[in-house]
């Protein structure tokens, strides 16, 4: 096929001079739009489930706490995280590296699998047939179409991964563009190919549970396709390989986002690009061996395969995430001293411009993710230590620092940037944007440290009831246990706030923000063979 | 190399990134010291 | 690839190569994670209840 | 910059990047380290599995109560709740078993200080979250896994076990969160 067909889909960014194909676009657009939709759905579960764990308010019933439960962990863990990650790929191939997007029809169906993937579960979960929680763990079971739709959207967002990885290879081939990739999509090729492993233990996990979930009628005995136990650890290993690789999608793609808002926001570039690149390489190594996380206090593991995997392969991809703790500060001090400002050690960063959304966001779910996030989830990762967490608040505590109070601000800060620059709609509220980050920030804080120490004094995670009023017995626990939990509800409502400011910026913009002209020019591979 | 070279770019993130590793070792620590004091469980 | 690559070190090479990578990342997880996990539980820890009750004289071996 | 890439990038560390590798290297070595050397102490996860199914378990179990269960002066079976309780034999005399199920852990244990007891824990249902409280102590327990946990108390009282993973919802009383069960430790 000759590249130049393509040549009047483009258009050129004024601001960047980025040149963007724009069916591509329209695709990055449905997947932020879908995503957000399911953040939505997400943040108003959020705070019910925080005003029930909030004791003195214990605002549900048992059946709908559970329900919503597993409606928030399944929309904000899978479809809000994982719509906003296709969109990136997207932008992080054909818009990046100014190339065509291939396959437009084909990425249409993809989102089609995954948004029906998505509705799917949604109705399942919310219609009370898959009470099971995000974990689905059997023998417990859901409604088939359940298991079908995790299905249908992992298939869809599977897709979308090697249609990224086409995409990379056409820029090449084509002459889109040249040389390595830049460090942005490095770090989202990472991320996809996290996704495609994630993906194929979904697969794994979810297709005999599916099967085993059809009734009789469906799948008679004797039908080969019949499955009448799956394996309860058979599961855990392989859900695993999916639940927690799945958030290790987001620690690439949150820290390749780094990157790009740090250089958007300071001008920062990586001071050594080889540093950079061998620490997401090693992320590849090792960290998802480290789904071994949540099966450390399992039956029929031995300690030689726990530690190994537990370690991440001898904590590579830890030394990975302390290599980015360092050369993204690095990076932006570099940038600030270059522009004067070289007075004492700290200079750069307290003259940074917090008072922007792009480097607030970023600032702060840099810290949140590193600081409170990472060494949280390296020390509820130690074989022994996790006897004393494994399934209390502490764990719920931890991934609210990394998913919420990293990946989610980090996204919401590139919102601010993907709304004027790709889908050409000038920001409504653009103050509001800069509270908000702050404001999300200290609400999804005070939620985790809540969450961190009722889990510590032993709180359960999915729990309804701390008081065991029901039970035949009621244990007294530590008195301190309440006052945490209830700083988990103050904490959701201030970050629930800020969250749906987010969600009101980012619709008004996106719909009714005042639409920026495309500068519509002509595009030809720049470096395909006989170009001048 | 030349001495010019080898001089600190960003001596502000080096101490950052060391502060950010006594936190961890401090908190990884801590929570070794307080499962000592559990039962005996192996 | 193209003609420019002399001179590039090896090291850039590979982590040019997406399929370099993509098949590090599956290998590894697929290999320590996964494979060696279904080995533990099917393979190496699969001894059955009832054989230990009857080894160690419990409970009239059944 | 991230949007664009030098033609060769494969360069040394400086000066700064060199001291924070070395650091960090060592500090994952360390963290390493602390597991391998974390066995010699006396805080492990258990590796001792059996396979089961739950009818089996569910049996041995019963026959482990028959035997074990106290009895008051009169010579009757004692029950709390409903729940028998059981002297549990020390790890020399034989091994004691834990039942999980929707929603209820029996029997209740009686065990003694600085004692060393072998339980067998299995789930006969759905996965449970075995949950010692206030020892914080958690293991997860399996329908098919038979998990065999040694543990010797560390301070008398009476501790609780409620259940960490969710095992579903039928009633009010009947639920997740109203499991729970008790291991007695007596002096």
């Amino acid at each position: 096929m000759s590249a130049t067909d393509f040549s009047d889909q483009f258009r050129t960014c004024q601001t960047t001079g980025l040149k963007v194909h724009r069916p591509a676009q329209r695709l990055i657009w449905i997947n932020a739009v879908s995503a957000v939709v399911f953040l939505l759905i997400g943040g108003v579960m959020a705070i019910l489930i925080a005003l029930t764990k909030w004791q003195a308010i214990h605002l549900l019933e048992q059946d709908l706490f559970y329900r919503f439960v597993t409606a928030h962990g399944t929309n904000m863990l899978v479809f809000w995280i994982v719509f906003f990650e296709m969109a990136g790929l997207i932008f992080g191939s054909a818009v990046v590296l100014g190339s065509r997007f291939p396959g437009i029809a084909f990425g249409w169906f993809n989102w089609g699998l995954m948004i029906t993937g998505a509705v799917m579960v949604n109705v399942m979960m919310f219609t009370g047939k898959a009470d099971v929680m995000f974990t689905a763990y059997p023998p417990l079971k859901a409604h088939p179409l359940f298991y079908l739709g995790i299905i249908l959207f992992a298939v869809g967002a599977l897709l979308y991964c090697f249609q990224f990885l086409y995409a990379l290879v056409i820029a090449k081939k084509e002459g889109w563009h040249k040389g390595s990739l830049p460090l942005f999509t490095f770090g989202l090729l990472t991320a996809a190919i996290i996704a495609i492993w994630t993906l194929l233990s979904g697969a794994i996990a979810f297709v005999p549970t599916f099967l085993w979930s059809l009734p009789k009628t469906i799948i008679p005995d004797g039908s080969f396709l019949r499955i009448n136990q799956v394996d309860p650890e058979f599961f855990r290993i392989a859900f695993w390989g999916f639940g927690h690789s799945a958030q290790q999608i987001n620690l690439a793609a949150t820290v390749a986002i780094w990157y790009l808002l740090a250089h958007l926001t300071t001008g920062a570039k990586p001071v050594n690009q080889k540093m950079c690149r061998i620490a997401f390489v090693l992320y590849l190594l090792g960290i998802n061996l480290g789904s071994v996380h949540h099966n450390l206090v399992d039956p029929g593991l031995s300690a030689t395969y726990r530690i190994f995997n537990t370690s991440y392969l001898f904590y590579a991809a830890v030394i990975g995430s302390l290599i980015h703790a360092f050369s993204l500060p690095a990076a932006v001090e570099t940038a600030q001293r270059s522009k004067g400002l070289t007075r004492g050690l700290f200079e750069w960063l307290t003259k940074a411009p917090w008072s922007h959304p792009g480097f607030s966001g970023f600032a702060l779910s840099f810290v949140i993710f590193g600081f409170l996030g990472g060494v949280t989830g390296v020390i509820l990762s130690v074989e022994q230590l996790n006897m004393v967490s494994h399934n209390t608040l502490r764990v719920p505590g931890h991934f609210h620092m990394t998913v919420v109070g990293g990946t989610t601000l980090a996204f919401m800060a590139l919102t601010y940037y993907v709304i004027p620059l790709v889908l050409q709609r000038k920001l409504i509220g653009e103050k509001l944007a800069v509270y908000q980050t702050y404001i999300f920030a200290v609400g999804i804080t005070i939620v985790s440290a809540g969450m961190t120490f009722a889990g510590i004094m032993g709180a359960p995670r999915r729990h309804y009831d701390i008081e065991m009023s029901n039970a035949v017995f009621q244990f007294p626990y530590a008195t301190a246990i309440k006052p945490m939990l209830s700083l988990v509800g103050i904490g959701a409502i201030i970050a629930a706030t800020g969250l749906f400011i987010f969600i009101g910026i980012a619709v008004l913009s996106v719909f009714f923000g005042e639409k920026i002209e495309p500068k519509v020019e002509k595009h030809v591979p720049p470096h395909a063979a006989g170009a001048a | 190399m030349s001495d010019n070279k080898e001089k600190m770019h960003a001596p502000g993130s080096l101490v950052l990134a060391l502060i950010f590793l006594a936190w961890f070792a401090l908190v990884y620590f801590t929570q070794w010291i307080a499962l000592m004091k559990n039962w005996v469980v192996y | 690839m193209s003609d420019s690559n002399d001179g590039v070190s090896l090291g850039q090479k590979m982590m040019d190569n997406i399929f370099f990578l993509l098949a590090i990342g599956i290998a590894f997880p697929g290999i320590f994670y996964f494979a060696w996990g279904l080995l533990e539980i099917f393979l190496f820890n699969n001894k059955q209840l009832s054989d230990y009750l009857i080894q160690t004289g419990q409970f009239g071996g059944k | 910059m991230p949007l664009e890439t030098p033609e060769k990038w494969y360069k040394p560390f400086n000066r700064e990047e060199r001291i924070w590798m070395a650091i960090i290297l060592v500090w994952g070595f360390i963290m390493f380290l602390m597991m391998p050397l974390g066995h010699l102490g006396k805080q492990n996860v258990s590796s001792e599995t059996y396979k089961t199914t739950p009818d089996e378990f569910r049996k041995t179990a019963d026959k482990f109560i028959e035997k074990y269960q106290v009895r008051d002066k009169d010579g009757k079976r004692v029950f709390r709740k409903g729940i028998a309780v059981v002297e549990a034999p020390e790890k020399e005399k034989g091994d004691a078993f834990l039942v999980a199920r929707s929603w209820q852990y029996y029997p209740i244990l009686v065990l003694r200080k600085n004692k060393t007891y072998r339980i067998h824990m299995s789930s006969l249902d759905l996965q449970h979250g075995f949950s010692l409280q206030p020892q914080n102590l958690n293991f997860q327990l399996l329908p098919y896994y038979d998990f065999v946990i040694t543990m010797s108390p560390t301070e008398t009282g009476t501790s609780y076990l409620i259940c960490n993973e969710y095992c579903g919802y039928v009633s009010k009383v009947q639920a997740h969160d109203t499991m729970i069960g008790q291991i007695i430790v007596k002096e």
